[in-house]
């Protein structure tokens, strides 16, 4: 495919895809909270445009619903409340060091790579457009996965969910054009009450064993020391 | 009408379970009563009066247990008649209980083979239930409930009966497994032991596995036909391979609860801990449930046998024969004793069992007819004369608290009734003329004898090996009952209790173990009769019955020919009696020689003590020596020194324990194989959270890339 | 129909009920009327399912089928038992000084709002709806989990959390794959309602749909607990409150996996390459035997029978792989006597724990002599997991032994292993702690039991015979899963 | 007819027994150039411990003083098994040669629980050691007799013999390894040189005397007669079953009396045969026991491979 052919649409939406990727990887060697959370800010902000872009291309109204409802959600709530934590915990200062950084970055680099191998089969049944943008949004989703992974604070852990949220949002509007409204509002639902319950567990941990480092949190083990 | 008469025995032993839960039930029926009573005033005031009195608190509890065990007894009764009639009409009756699987009803069938092994519970059970309430007065109520030990064992009882009905795969694993479980219970029942426990954990464990493997092995015959009916079953056209897989599994599956070696560790262990009346039913019905599995599953179900399965089982029944009756050899504890015994009597089963199948696999039905019938009725005996002996037991441990045969002796003068009845049991098992032992084991000579029919040469030398085998386990029984009937008996009592020991007053605890007395003598003299019933098992199971060519079938034995081999019972013991009748008038004659009683013979030491006498480790020294590589020995003497120098001896203690091979060769290393193997993926759980996330992570990958 | 409305507008009022009528002394008595009214709905809507078929309500918001309605009953039928339970034993918890009011009204909310969460799951017609259904069980019951505020139960909240988050995005992502498939085919507005899935399922392109399978089986597997996505599940159980264990065991998992089985049915009505079974097969294998050998190592009691449920859903997962009538039937069986008996057994140990003050099984002793329902309730009730007849977990299990000799016989070596194992290892521990002298001073509490008794003789009974109605309904839902019944 | 020839034979037997022991002793006096006691001593012994007051231990039980009826008449059983003077026994069928060695178990049992029944030390190592070595001994006696009865095709010892006497002579390699067998086990099952002496009460080499310690007059009597019987019996079975020569098979009166004369004259030799190897033979340890009789075990183990493989092979 070549992509002067494509309309405008495509050509933004890949570029917004392309986006995408970038804050994930940014996203995932980034050891300052304060930048991830901004970062995570970012890549809500390029959701909601893809969004509001598609809504608009496809003059399809409801989408405009949840792209306000990404708005409000992933780019202003939700990194407000990480925000506060961070500073309430003033975690904020401290870098994390995150071992073999290169490493973890290629990872995430062949991650890329292999989801496209994996959605190969999707070529035959659509434009190679959706198999970018879906290949880009897996690869977000795999990338949040890894950032979880490679992170010791729960803020990060919280943050790599999330991003995970917004893989799975932004295949859901570049592949189908948005879920059924329905499912949309659910999923914002379940979002919301998710990031209120992620505030709430922050403050217990904290109680509890006063830090989020997610390592200290081994009690529950069986392996003989 | 047979039928009827089996599916009475069954519920009745269910009924005696449910009936003993009304032991904790007292006051509700109380309640029940008076309630009744005021609801119809004008009813005659003589029952009110009757159950008022029964239902006192003092009354209830024995009358209840009379009651439990007399509807047992009453469903051996129908037991008995069950297998007798069908024995004697030789039908076939079938039947359907819709119970099950939608698609697979419980089948029910019950032949000449199920009813003579009903036969065998029925006695067993109407035995002990004549036993039981005196023996089971002695448990304290609050630490050992009855309502639980008589649930379980009418669950037990039920579920053998089960099993001998059952005609298709499911229903005979329900009740196969209902029986297993139901005498875990009774194993566990009296549980503040923590080897008890133990033993209990271990027998189920076995019984699971031994589950599992019968399972496959009808798998295995079902993959080769469409349903798990036994019908089903019989169809079955397996390759000879497939044939020899489903019956190593069945030798697995009912050998383990059979007790052969070397998976017999289990028994020795849970027989003894349970009630004696249990451990009666268990060592000798139990098995010879275990032993109908086997013979339903190669005879009947897969059909043609093949003769190397009958070395399998020659060879495994040898070990376990020699095995069994040495461990026993070296047991102090009584019941242990008795349970190794049974090990060996199931060993000779196998043996003979082998034997019937080697000759039916090479042409000779007549002959497998004989090895069966041999087996059968061995089977047959070690059900009357073990559970005469666990009952013995049983009465030796509820007069003198004492089960280490070190610490008995002379309770022949203190339980006279006992001790005859004892005897008669030792005389069986030892396999002495003029008992049931002796017929089945010179059957089972018969049979090895018959070895020249064969063409094999391998088996043609083999055969009397075997056979020889056969005749050491005998001779080192006897030995082994010598001991055990001398040492608790005979002598000088070596403890206190057995000093207050006393004959038991309940008559009915003597009276179970007499009838199987009774029996154990009977059929030793007229085995024509047994061999009759056994016949039509035979016809029906290999078309072939035992010709028994003589004038008088009842008054003969003479299984292959007249002039091959010929036992008469009744004759010889006239001739013992006239032979002992002369000798006693002629010495007795003369009145010059009454006998007098004086001090036995000390060699001038003064006076006997008792612990001159000979112990058991010290009867069995000799053999110990002979045959030390069969135990685990470990034997230690120290001695106290004193005086000058320590030098002289002040006191020797010797210990000795003897332990059983295939703990550390089988069992242990499985155990710590399953332990490792959990340890190490116990590792997987590492309690860090991005580990967790990391395993999905990986899975999810693997999972796309194994897709595309 | 207006029967699947009602089950669901219950439990709602039943949420809005307790989170804001404050806290009360009946609480308990409460909850049990809601749960009671809702099994009385679901028996009617069960009633009608059976009569006229698959119920597609108008909107076509909500499909009741025999599958998922007998599940429905069954999801109603142990909410109630547990919430029995529940109310004397969150009432000892509190005398305990472990809970306060308040906890304890968040409890019977999210109680409420976790059988809401099950419902919709089970009667929606809308993939989506489900998966939001599903998302909303585990944020319902994270709290829970918490319940107690100790360190561990923090902890373990936590890991449920982000685990099952995280897997459940997976399942979302999977959702996402299958709509995209769909709306190639289908009209756009219901390409995501089951009834149109099935309608034209062998339309869907068939590589696109193993894809999402993957993700799918990821994402609720996560749920089910399959090895090695299983590691919340002992964590979660044992730190939450014991008549949560009881529901996630016997419902969550179930649903879960009736989720991962509607879509196995999507996948093999378009693919014919039975790779989801093959997939499903591998899992549930892994996870029966690993968790049969876990069993061995536990010191927890809840963390033990945790353990164990993973070793059942394994069993059932393969069961469905397998695929075919009789496995089919077989795992459908072992899905409702497992959430009973497991249950049931969560109940006893519950009270067992309450007894001895603790979950560590080394300190739990003599229950038997201390009381005797409590510990012969245990004892029978593992005796009736492991496996052993007359119950009915022995019959299907048997059933799925069947099916896998007939169709992958080197299989069953493995399964018989295992069973084997999970029988050693729930005994070991068992044994201990029912018989045996009792320790000093330990005092028998105030126990209801009838819930025990209740499931243990249904399974009994499930045992020994089938009941014609339910057999015919096992048989309906088998034929709408494998295409045929075994009868 | 046969009946009565039964009985006839059983009583012959009864008579004759002491005699055999008495010729025993006198050869072995004779070999060891002492004085001999007259032939008719064992008859004389017999007699006096009949007539003598038997005394008892006190805490003897019935069984103690039953015992010795039920040795005797178990012995004099299998003495009616087993033909003497003439074939064609009823005894015989009635009872076979496994049942002849079930009664000599039967013996065996009532005379080892005797032994215990007293409660001293020697009872119980003589009972002890007795039933070790019959245990060992059985075997090894079944093997050589099934060598013969698998060659005669019967268990039954009356026709067994009437069968190799009518096959005439035939040199059977198994019969040798058979006759061997069982003469070891004779000699170990009837208590003399080299397993056990009878003529020894010294403690730690008694196996049989010590068990019968406690006995006195008629009980004591009747167990010496029984262990004569014993020892004769196991003469005439190997006698009549290896060299079956000169036995009746007819109840004519010359013919019986020639097979009497016939079976007096075997047993003279085999008891003087015995009687030079107890000259020569020293009694050995009880653990070298076990040694000589898995030697007697190998010997009949052999006679039957060798009748199974050369004999009877097709």
């Amino acid at each position: 495919m070549n992509i002067i052919q494509q309309d405008f649409y495509t050509q933004a939406i890949l570029s917004l895809a392309a986006l995408v990727g970038l804050t994930s990887f940014l996203m995932l060697g980034q050891g300052r909270l304060l930048r991830l959370i901004f970062v995570f800010a970012a890549q809500g902000l390029l959701l909601t445009l893809t969004t509001a872009v598609a809504a608009y291309s496809l003059n399809n109204h409801h989408l405009y619903i949840s792209a306000v409802l990404t708005l409000t959600l992933k780019v202003i709530f939700i990194p407000w409340m990480l925000r506060r934590e961070v500073i309430q915990m003033n975690t904020h200062r401290d870098i994390e060091a995150l071992h073999n950084q290169t490493a973890v970055m290629l990872g995430g680099a062949t991650l890329m790579v292999f989801s496209y191998y994996v959605l190969h089969p999707i070529v035959q049944t659509t434009s190679a457009v959706m198999l970018n943008a879906l290949a880009v949004s897996l690869s977000v989703v795999l990338l949040g996965m890894l950032l979880m992974i490679s992170h010791r604070q729960a803020v990060a852990h919280v943050v790599g969910f999330m991003s995970i949220e917004n893989g799975l949002f932004f295949a859901a509007i570049v592949a189908t054009n948005g879920m059924p409204m329905v499912v949309e509002l659910g999923v914002a639902f379940d979002v919301l009450v998710a990031a209120v319950l992620f505030g709430i567990f922050f403050f217990h941990i904290r109680t509890s064993i006063d830090s989020l480092d997610v390592d200290l949190l081994n009690r529950l083990h069986e392996v003989d020391k | 009408m047979i039928l009827v008469l089996a599916y009475c025995a069954v519920l009745l032993s269910f009924a005696s379970g449910l009936l003993a839960l009304l032991m904790n039930q007292r006051a509700t029926l109380l309640e029940l009563s008076q309630y009744w009573f005021k609801k119809f005033p004008n009813s005659n005031g003589h029952y009110l009066r009757l159950i008022d009195s029964n239902l006192k608190e003092n009354r209830f509890s024995h009358l209840l247990r009379l009651t439990v065990f007399a509807v047992l007894g009453l469903s051996g009764i129908f037991a008995v008649l069950a297998g007798v009639s069908v024995l004697i009409s030789k039908e076939i009756v079938t039947d359907q209980i819709s119970l099950g699987l939608p698609w697979l009803p419980w089948h029910v069938r019950f032949d000449c083979l199920s009813g003579f092994f009903f036969l065998i519970i029925g006695i067993a059970v109407s035995a002990v239930s004549l036993y039981g309430p005196g023996y089971v007065h002695a448990y304290a109520e609050k630490q050992h409930p009855f309502a639980v030990l008589g649930l379980f064992t009418g669950l037990f009882i039920s579920g053998m009966l089960l099993v001998l009905l059952a005609d298709d795969a499911f229903f005979f694993m329900i009740a196969w497994e209902l029986m297993s479980v139901a005498s875990y219970f009774l194993v566990a029942f009296q549980h503040e032991h923590a080897a008890n426990r133990r033993a209990a954990f271990l027998y189920l464990l076995m019984a699971e596995v031994g589950a599992l493997a019968i399972i496959l092995g009808f798998g295995v015959l079902a993959s080769f036909t469409d349903g798990f009916t036994f019908d089903a079953l019989r169809e079955a056209k397996l390759s000879s391979t497939w044939a020899s897989i489903a019956f190593v599994l069945a030798l697995l599956g009912f050998g383990m609860k059979a007790g052969i070696v070397p998976v017999h560790v289990w028994l020795p262990e849970a027989h003894p801990v349970a009630p004696s009346h249990i451990s009666a039913l268990m060592s000798g019905v139990m098995l010879k449930v275990a032993l109908y599995g086997l013979i339903r599953f190669c005879y009947d179900l897969i059909g043609e046998v093949q003769w190397h399965w009958g070395v399998v089982l020659l060879v495994v029944g040898t070990v376990s024969a020699l095995g069994g009756i040495l461990y026993a050899m070296m047991q102090t504890n009584l019941k242990r004793l008795l349970a190794y015994s049974s090990v060996e009597n199931i060993g000779i089963i196998f043996m003979v069992l082998g034997l019937s199948m080697i000759f039916m696999d090479n042409g000779h039905p007549h002959l497998a007819a004989l090895g069966l019938l041999a087996a059968l009725f061995h089977g047959f005996n070690h059900a009357l004369f073990k559970n005469l002996l666990f009952l013995g037991a049983g009465l030796i441990h509820h007069q003198t608290h004492e089960l280490n045969i070190d610490m008995m002796g002379g309770l022949i003068r203190r339980m006279p009734q006992t001790s005859k009845l004892f005897l008669i049991g030792c005389m069986s098992i030892s396999s002495l003329p003029l008992f049931n032992g002796f017929v089945s084991e010179w059957l089972a000579f018969q049979t090895a004898l018959q070895v020249d029919v064969l063409d094999n040469g391998v088996l043609r030398s083999l055969i009397p090996v075997a056979a020889a085998a056969l005749a050491l386990t005998a001779a080192l029984a006897a030995a082994c009952f010598v001991k055990v009937f001398g040492l608790i008996f005979l002598g000088q009592s070596r403890s206190r209790n057995c000093d207050k020991a006393h004959e038991v007053k309940d008559k009915g605890m003597l009276a179970g173990p007499a009838l199987l007395a009774g029996l154990c003598f009977f059929s030793g003299i007229f085995p024509g009769v047994i061999i009759y019933l056994l016949n039509s098992v035979a016809g029906q199971l290999l078309g072939q019955t035992l010709p028994n060519d003589s004038a008088l079938g009842w008054l003969w034995l003479a299984p292959v020919s007249a002039e091959q081999a010929s036992y008469s019972p009744p004759l010889v013991l006239i001739a013992a009696l006239i032979a002992a009748g002369i000798s006693f008038w002629y010495l007795r004659r003369n009145p010059a020689t009454v006998m007098r009683r004086a001090e036995p013979w000390d060699c001038g030491f003064g006076g006997l003590t008792p612990r001159m006498q000979y112990t058991s480790s010290a009867f069995t020294m000799p053999l110990r020596r002979i045959f030390a590589k069969v135990w685990i020995i470990d034997e230690q003497i120290d001695k106290d020194m004193q005086g000058a120098m320590n030098q002289d001896v002040a006191a020797i203690h010797y210990q000795l324990q003897v332990h059983d091979h295939s703990w550390p060769r089988l069992y242990e290393p499985v155990a710590q194989a399953v332990n490792n193997i959990a340890k190490q993926v116990g590792r997987i759980q590492t309690g860090n959270i991005r580990v967790y996330l990391g395993y999905s992570f990986v899975t999810l990958i693997i999972m796309l890339w194994v897709i595309s | 129909m207006i029967a699947a409305y009602l089950v669901l507008l219950i439990p709602f009022v039943g949420i809005v009920f307790f989170a804001l009528a404050g806290h009360r002394a009946d609480n308990g008595k409460l909850n049990v009327r809601f749960n009671a009214i809702c099994l009385l709905a679901t028996i009617w809507l069960a009633i009608n399912v059976l009569n006229q078929g698959a119920i597609l309500s108008s909107g076509k918001a909500f499909l009741i089928d025999p599958f998922n309605v007998y599940l429905i009953v069954l999801t109603a039928f142990v909410g109630l038992t547990t919430s029995i339970f529940s109310s004397p034993y969150m009432a000892h918890e509190k005398e305990l000084g472990k809970l306060t009011d308040q906890r304890l009204k968040l409890y019977y909310s999210m109680y409420q709002g976790f059988m809401l969460a099950m419902y919709l799951v089970l009667t929606t017609n809308n993939m989506g709806v489900m998966w939001v259904a599903m998302e909303g069980a585990t944020l319902a019951t994270v709290l829970l989990v918490s319940l107690y505020r100790t360190p561990e139960s923090i902890e373990a909240a936590w890991k449920y959390f982000i685990l099952c988050g995280v897997g459940i995005a997976q399942a979302l992502f999977g959702t996402i794959l299958l709509y995209y498939a769909a709306v190639q085919v289908g009209d756009v507005e219901n390409s995501l309602l089951w009834s149109v899935l099935y309608a034209n399922a062998e339309k869907l392109n068939p590589e696109v749909l193993e894809i999402a399978f993957v993700f799918m089986l990821i994402g609720y597997g996560t749920k089910i607990g399959l090895v090695p996505l299983h590691n919340w599940l002992p964590d979660a159980h044992s730190e939450g409150p014991t008549p949560m264990s009881a529901v996630l065991s016997g419902l969550l998992l179930n649903d879960a996996l009736y989720a991962v089985v509607r879509n196995k049915m999507l996948v093999d009505g378009s693919s014919h390459s039975n790779i989801a079974g093959f997939l499903m097969m591998g899992f549930g294998l892994l996870s029966f035997l690993v968790g049969a050998l876990f069993l061995h190592r536990q010191k927890d009691i809840k963390r033990l029978f945790s353990y164990s449920s993973i070793e059942h859903m394994g069993m059932m997962t393969f069961a469905f792989g397998i695929g075919g009538p009789l496995a089919t039937f077989a795992a459908l069986l072992h899905m409702t006597v497992h959430s009973l008996t497991k249950s049931a057994i969560f109940v006893t140990v519950g009270h067992a724990a309450q007894l001895a003050g603790t979950q560590s099984m080394d300190k739990i002793r003599g229950l038997i002599k201390t009381q005797p329902q409590i510990g012969w309730g245990l004892l029978i009730g593992t005796v009736s997991i492991a496996g052993f007849p007359p119950f009915g977990v022995f019959t299907s299990e048997f059933l799925v032994l069947l099916a896998t000799m007939h169709s992958y016989p080197w299989l069953t070596p493995l399964l018989l292993l295992g069973i084997g194992i999970a029988f050693a290892g729930l005994f070991r521990h068992v044994q201990p702690m029912v018989y045996g002298e009792k320790p000093e001073g330990q005092q028998s509490i105030k126990a209801n039991l009838w819930p025990v008794m209740i499931h243990l003789g249904l399974v009994l009974w499930l045992g020994l015979a089938i009941p014609g109605f339910l057999a015919n309904w096992f048989s309906q839902a088998t034929l709408l899963i494998s295409g045929s019944t075994p009868l | 007819m046969n009946w009565l020839m039964a009985a006839f034979q059983t009583l012959l037997f009864a008579a004759l027994a002491p005699l055999l022991a008495g010729w025993l002793k006198w050869c072995k006096c004779r070999l060891q150039n002492r004085k001999a006691p007259s032939l008719l001593q064992p008859y004389r012994d017999l007699f006096k411990l009949t007539n003598k007051q038997p005394v008892v231990a006190e805490q003897a039980s019935w069984l103690f003083l039953i015992a010795p009826y039920i040795i005797f008449s178990a012995t004099v059983l299998a003495a009616t098994v087993v033909p003497l003077i003439a074939v064609d026994l009823p005894t015989s069928a009635s009872a076979d040669v496994i049942v002849m060695v079930g009664f000599f178990a039967f013996a065996r049992f009532f005379l080892a629980l005797a032994g215990l029944d007293i409660g001293t030390a020697f009872g119980g190592m003589g009972s002890s050691r007795e039933m070790t070595i019959s245990s060992l001994a059985e075997p090894a006696m079944l093997m050589a007799v099934f060598t013969l009865t698998m060659a005669a095709s019967t268990t039954n010892l009356s026709i067994a013999i009437s069968h190799v006497l009518n096959e005439g002579l035939v040199l059977r390699p198994s019969f040798v390894f058979a006759l061997f067998a069982l003469i070891l086990v004779a000699i170990a099952e009837t208590g003399r040189v080299p397993v056990d002496n009878p003529a020894t009460h010294l403690e730690l080499t008694m196996i049989h005397e010590a068990m019968i310690l406690e006995y006195s007059g008629r009980h004591l009597a009747l167990i010496e007669w029984a262990s004569q019987l014993k020892l004769m019996l196991y003469g005439v079975l190997i006698a009549n079953i290896f060299f079956p020569w000169g036995i009746a098979e007819t109840f004519g009166a010359q013919a019986l009396g020639f097979g009497l004369l016939a079976i007096m004259g075997k047993l003279a030799l085999l008891a003087i045969f015995l009687a030079i190897s107890e000259t020569l033979v020293a009694k050995m340890r009880l653990f070298r026991v076990q040694e000589y009789l898995s030697f007697a075990y190998l010997l009949g183990l052999l006679g039957m491979l060798s009748h199974i493989i050369l004999e009877a092979s097709r």
